[in-house]
């Protein structure tokens, strides 16, 4: 089983990775709401993996279990708010809702 | 080996998921690495957690998304990134690569065999009662901001 | 006794500016009494303190901590400014009834005015450095505010951000003076270092030096910081004499002076104390001789009087430095007052739209007469004296060309007093407008100046004997009034600048004839009409902070990809360096 | 009362409060139309009115006793120095906010949700200050987090309010993944969560690299929340763009909360406290030099409220970093009080902001901001509330004697007892900003006392009395503090002790 940590916490890093990158690059609004979710399974396995690691399993999940509850609700809003961005600007490229710099 | 295809399928779900151009089609992709990942975590010993992302991360989330993007409605990909993809993978690659490398001693660690998977509920009901409880706080804060966010705003002016 | 007098003549004005504020502007001879009532009544409280001096702390307020205690100290030289301070602010009030009359807002003039006379004397009377530096701040604040009162006017609201912004740049060298106080001795009292400057390190109190010498350049408009008080002109008239003649820009000297005892031995202070000094007289004297604004030339000419008080200081002169702060305190203030009077009635500050306004104002122009005459140095006005004493200092204690450079000044002070008086009261008139010499609560203030001019000097020796009592670090002498006629009469330096004083006068008499050397220093007069490049490098500060926050909003794209991109930039920067540092 | 039930019920009361505060607006709003919002605005200002009593009982033990314990089986709140004094701090704000908010609110749709969210979000942030336990810590953050996007968009049919809430949320989500990794990593290499077991067990391990990319990880995470430069772009657009009661609520509470998190959070895993005093005084040299030029151009008048948050988090961060590096209380007592100040002059002015915004531009049924020239003239028709602003952006200048000054002074006398030549020349930095500052606060008070209002004073509508009442309060406390800062040593002191103890000083 020593493999785990190898496999779980290459794939955490690169899935952060991916997430960020996409929230740098991307320029529609619901992928941006999709990088979140995919930077929050990255943490999610993160922390069950370290619960694991010490022999915590039971904390990992349940800390695992609030953190789903909090992003599913985060996600939601966001695409809330996207909805309501779409309504009131007529689009959702991020590149158009740049009223408020400087 | 079950681990690693695991971790394959996770990461090629992700990538996908920003690469398709259709946002349906980037939702179910998510839907997928939520599934994957939700496997993931029952080999890591988390049962309960596993089936309860499968339903909230893979089922209603993606369909929450589906709805969104239904009202909102596909846009005509943009090909023009908001910002150099040469500076995004610069960025990337040295903050993950200064994070992984200094992270390299943690795979060293010997990781113990689960003997038998205990049950979650006690723990979360016992241990960490207080989180459970902000949970509720959370989703009702939730809905109160989504209510507020999807209402009618029509009302508004008629009151005013 | 001391205490309570100390709590009346800061607690009174602010008493009254708070009366005046809540009266409202509906209700305005009401405020014009209350500020007199009070203000005269302040100006009583610092008199009666007069006869209480002593070098001991009388009031011992316990802030805690990193407040320290909050010391009052009424000994000579405090309660010399603190008088001076009130009589004049009083004076400058009275002024204000006819002057101000039918101004709107007048609450908030009064109630600015009181808390500055509040202010000052609190500056002056404290021997706790932070709380010098509130007292420091307020007066800035009231300046500020009395600058932009008309602030419809851009240039009012400019002068006045001009001003606020360039003391309190200075303010941080008092500011950073305190600090380094209470880190070494950790109380703010600093009659202990003044006392004894062996308790602080040599390089802190050198830091402490320089530091205070910044913030007493910024504060009395000395060199480089002089030009805030030309553009501080756009206050009324008599805020320009309260504030920006008699008492606040006195500020800056009153510091020098007091911390003297402590600084002297620091290496190159009084040196730079000179030349700040030196410089500030000589530039400004020369602008003097150009402008055309009276009440600029008068804001020039107060520069270069208070660089001769600065000067004094540096040759060790601090008796003479303040009796020079003393008369200039008089008869500048009569000056302003009087042009307050001349504006009042003419409408306007230009002096090529005045003239032959003597024959219309008699009582205006004698009283400005003979502040003219005190500020040029001619004898038996105050003015005389206290300069006198000044150059007797520079010459016995300071370097030979720094007293050359002053007795020029003196020589220029003459030519351009002169000039002043001629363009204002003589000459040929330029308008026809009907004008009325000074109504009666102008008169009430302008002739005790007047009076004050002609016979300050008498208090020569009970004025030194006030600051020996009470400073005994000063080392001044007790002397009496005749001893100091007697010397000032006796020394070769008298002769040598009444010389040059009527050289001076000369030359303006001359000034046709002097066509051809006027013609030589023509570049001088260009680059004193641009405020030799000062203005310019200011105006350059400016540009380049402006530009650089306009550039720098640049950087707030509202692009969200960005604002991510902040945050990964911030992650790298701070691990990189963690690595490296280990 | 004991000193458990105490804490219980100071978080107990708004959070109870907060469903019955929608349901009774819910149901007034069904039976009587046109009062919908009357009996949540009265239920809100009671239940913070109520939750001051717990608060009372809890500093009464904490002063007699020390800090007080509330476990809820494995995790438990603990309220210490700093808890204290931002509790106490939020829920002074909180009231008049909400105050305010009951007339400025008023007639806006959805205001029964307004007040239950800001109920939640300062149980939130009592409930952040207050949290021992890593991953509590964290819920609690997006407790607060969560409520205040939805506050921050409240104004969901003004597109600009939309962008800034969407901005602000993907910002602080982002931090707080990067949170959640910080805390795994942590908790793979420690194996336990409670921030006191932490300490002792980093410590004992040494320096770690895991350790070191999780504190950076939990540093740049609360650092959003925290406005720390360059991760201050969501804080204007959002401050500007929010309900002015919840922009009072942001800048004057809610960012120093993200602070006391980071502090928390990484005080339990670093191992040189040097290195890290120099680490946040750098930042705070960043925000004070950012948010000053940054203030300098702007137009509106929020906008420049909300840079001028930046460059006051710079001094707090400044007297805190010192705290930090020489591990002496002063600077940090002085970064609290500044938390304290920094909350009564952003408060006032920002709901001064916000009353004339509302008496020129919302009672007409326009969101358009307000701009600095829309004030010509504004103390003319609206003398008190004019000055009430004048005094707290002169407060903020750090003119004395106000209490903007005292707190920066605390700080900088920290700075230049630390001995350190780079603290030194830090605090000499701060005091040019402080100078610098004043370039934008000055014309603004300068045009409030022009002579020719602007036309848009000219046809305000007047200002509500329930509106200038939490300005008065507000007003009173700057300036009682400037003549008396002792006033507040009772709650600085042990705060910053708290700091050194979460520092291993």
């Amino acid at each position: 089983m020593t493999t785990i940590p190898y496999i779980d916490m290459l794939t955490v890093m690169i899935v952060f990775g991916i997430g960020l990158y996409t929230l740098l690059i991307t320029r529609n609004l619901i992928k941006v709401v999709i990088a979140l979710q995919i930077l929050v399974k990255a943490g999610m396995i993160a922390l069950v993996l370290a619960g694991r690691i010490n022999g915590q399993v039971m904390t990992g999940q349940s800390i695992a279990l609030t953190v789903i509850v909090a992003d599913t609700i985060v996600a939601v809003i966001a695409l809330a708010l996207a909805v309501q961005v779409k309504k009131h600007h007529g689009t959702v490229d991020l590149d158009k809702l740049r009223n408020l710099k400087g | 080996m079950l681990n690693a295809l695991i971790a394959a399928g996770i990461i090629l779900c992700a990538i996908q998921a920003i690469r398709v151009k259709k946002l349906i089609a980037a939702a179910l992709w998510l839907a997928g690495c939520s599934a994957l990942t939700a496997l993931m975590l029952y080999l890591l010993g988390a049962p309960e957690i596993a089936v309860i992302e499968l339903s909230v991360g893979a089922g209603l989330v993606t369909v929450l998304f589906v709805f969104a993007i239904n009202i909102i409605g596909d846009e005509a990909p943009v090909r023009m990134p908001a910002i150099p993809p040469l500076v995004a993978w610069l960025l990337v690659i040295l903050s993950f690569g200064t994070l992984a490398y200094l992270n390299l001693p943690l795979l060293e660690i010997e990781v113990p065999t689960l003997v038998t998977i205990p049950m979650a509920a006690s723990s979360i009901w016992e241990d960490r009662a207080l989180d459970v409880i902000l949970q509720i706080v959370l989703i009702f804060a939730g809905v109160l901001g989504i209510i507020n966010l999807i209402s009618d705003n029509s009302s508004r002016e008629s009151k005013a | 006794m001391a205490s309570i007098l100390i709590y009346l003549v800061i607690g009174l004005p602010w008493i009254g500016a708070l009366l005046v504020w809540l009266a409202g502007d509906k209700r305005t001879t009401v405020q014009h009494i209350l500020a007199i009532l009070f203000s005269v009544a302040s100006g009583i409280a610092a008199v009666a303190l007069l006869f209480n001096t002593s070098s001991t702390t009388v009031i011992n307020l316990d802030a805690g901590g990193v407040f320290g205690q909050f010391t009052f100290v009424a000994d000579g030289l405090a309660v010399f400014l603190a008088v001076v301070a009130t009589v004049i602010g009083s004076l400058a009030v009275i002024f204000s009834v006819d002057y101000m009359h039918g101004e709107k807002s007048l609450g908030r003039y009064y109630a600015m005015v009181l808390f500055f006379i509040g202010g000052m004397a609190g500056l002056v009377l404290t021997s706790n450095l932070l709380l010098m530096f509130f007292f420091w701040e307020i007066t800035a604040l009231c300046s500020y505010a009395l600058i932009a009162f008309h602030n419809d006017d851009p240039k009012a609201v400019a002068g006045g951000i001009k001003a606020l912004i360039i003391t309190q740049l200075g303010g941080v060298g008092l500011l950073a003076g305190a600090l380094l106080l209470f880190s070494q001795t950790g109380s703010y009292d600093f009659n202990r270092m003044i006392a004894d400057p062996g308790i602080i390190d040599p390089r802190i109190l050198s830091g402490m030096a320089f530091g205070c010498l910044v913030a007493a350049a910024a504060k009395s408009a000395q060199f480089p910081f002089q030009t805030w008080l030309p553009d501080a002109m756009e206050a009324p008239t008599p805020i320009s004499a309260l504030i920006h003649a008699a008492t606040m820009v006195n500020a800056g000297v009153y510091l020098l002076a007091r911390f003297f005892p402590a600084f002297k031995g620091v290496p190159g202070w009084t040196t730079a104390v000179i030349l700040v000094g030196m410089i500030s007289a000589i530039l400004t004297a020369i602008m003097a001789l150009v402008a055309n604004d009276l009440k600029r030339v008068l804001a020039y000419s107060t520069v270069s009087q208070l660089g001769y008080m600065v000067f004094a200081i540096g040759c060790g002169g601090v008796y003479a430095s303040q009796f020079h702060l003393f008369s200039h305190s008089i008869f500048k203030a009569l000056l302003f007052l009087a042009a307050g009077a001349v504006i009042h009635s003419v409408g306007t500050r230009d002096m090529r739209q005045m003239g032959a306004l003597g024959k219309q104002m008699p009582l205006t122009r004698f009283v400005f007469v003979i502040g003219s005459l005190a500020l040029a140095g001619i004898p038996v006005l105050n003015g005389f004296w206290s300069k006198e004493l000044v150059l007797e200092a520079g010459l016995q204690h300071g370097p030979i060309w720094a007293y050359a450079f002053m007795l020029l000044s003196a020589g220029l002070t003459a030519f351009y007093t002169f000039r002043m008086v001629y363009m204002v009261f003589y000459g040929k008139p330029s308008s026809e407008k009907h004008v009325h010499d000074a109504q009666p609560a102008m008169k009430v203030a302008l002739i005790p100046l007047a009076a004050g001019a002609l016979l300050s000097w008498l208090l020569a020796g009970p004025f030194s004997s006030l600051l020996h009592n009470s400073l005994p670090a000063h080392e001044i002498h007790a002397i009496t009034t005749t001893e100091v006629l007697m010397e000032v009469l006796a020394a070769p330096a008298t002769y040598i600048a009444l010389a040059v004083v009527a050289l001076g006068l000369i030359a303006w008499w001359q000034r046709q004839h002097l066509g051809g050397v006027a013609h030589a220093f023509r570049w001088l007069t260009a680059a004193a009409e641009n405020s030799f490049g000062f203005e310019a490098v200011n105006a350059g500060i400016v540009r380049l902070t402006l530009g650089a926050a306009q550039k720098l909003r640049t950087t707030q794209t509202g692009l969200l990809n960005w604002n991510i991109a902040g945050l990964l930039i911030a992650f790298i920067a701070v691990i990189l360096i963690l690595v490296v540092r280990g | 009362m004991t000193a458990q039930t105490a804490l219980t019920l100071l978080l107990a009361i708004p959070l109870g409060a907060a469903p019955v505060i929608y349901l009774a607006g819910r149901i007034a709003l069904k039976t009587r139309v046109k009062s919908g919002g009357a009996s949540a605005r009265i239920l809100a200002v009671l239940a913070l009115l109520a939750a001051m009593v717990p608060l009372y009982y809890a500093a009464m033990h904490f002063t007699s006793t020390g800090p007080l314990t509330l476990d809820i089986n494995r995790i438990s709140l603990q309220m210490d120095g700093i808890s204290l004094l931002v509790a106490l701090t939020a829920l002074i704000l909180g009231l008049c906010v909400t105050f305010f908010s009951t007339k400025y609110m008023q007639n806006d749709e959805g205001e029964e949700k307004f007040f239950a969210l800001l109920m939640i979000m300062i149980v939130g942030i009592i409930g952040l200050v207050c949290a021992t336990d890593l991953f509590n810590l964290w819920v609690w953050f997006e407790v607060m987090a969560v409520s205040s996007y939805l506050l921050v968009a409240f104004y969901r049919s003004q597109p600009d309010a939309l962008e800034a809430g969407v901005k602000y949320l993907v910002q602080s989500a982002t931090g707080s993944v990067f949170i959640l990794l910080g805390i795994a990593l942590t908790f793979a290499q420690t194996g336990v969560l409670n921030l006191h077991e932490i300490r002792l067990a980093v410590s004992a391990g040494g320096n770690s690299p895991i350790i070191l990319s999780a504190s950076v990880l939990m540093l740049i995470g609360f650092g959003v929340k925290a406005a720390l430069v360059p991760l201050h772009t969501w804080l204007p657009d959002a401050h500007s763009q929010a309900p002015s009661g919840i922009s009072a609520m942001l800048s004057g509470i809610v960012i120093e909360a993200g602070l006391v998190a980071l502090l928390r959070s990484t005080g339990a895993v670093i191992v040189s406290h040097t290195t890290w005093g120099y680490l946040i005084m750098a930042f705070g040299a960043l925000n004070l030099l950012v948010g000053n030029l940054m203030a300098l151009r702007q137009t509106q008048v929020k906008r420049m409220l909300a840079y001028s948050s930046v460059s006051q988090m710079g001094y707090i961060l400044v007297g805190i970093g010192v705290a930090v590096y020489t591990l002496q209380p002063e600077g940090a007592a002085g970064g609290f009080f500044h938390v304290i100040t920094h909350s009564l002059m952003k408060g006032a002015a920002f709901l001064a902001a916000g009353a004339l915004l509302y008496a020129l531009r919302m009672a007409h049924h326009n969101h358009e901001p307000l701009t600095v020239s829309d004030l010509d003239g504004a103390s003319q028709r609206y003398p008190v509330t004019a000055f009430f602003l004048a005094v707290a952006l002169l407060a903020l200048g750090g003119l004395p004697p106000l209490a903007g000054f005292m707190s920066k002074w605390q700080i900088f006398v920290a700075g230049f007892q630390s001995g350190n030549s780079l603290a030194i020349a830090l605090v000499i930095f701060a005091a040019i900003n402080s100078v610098l500052s004043l370039g934008y606060y000055a014309p603004l008070v300068n045009r409030m006392y022009r002579h020719e209002p602007s036309d848009l004073v000219k046809e305000g509508k007047p200002i509500s009395w329930v509106m200038v009442l939490p300005l008065v309060i507000m007003t009173v406390a700057i300036v009682a503090l400037g003549i008396w800062p002792p006033l507040v040593r009772w709650l600085t002191t042990p705060a910053a002790m708290s700091l050194l103890a979460i520092f291993g000083g």
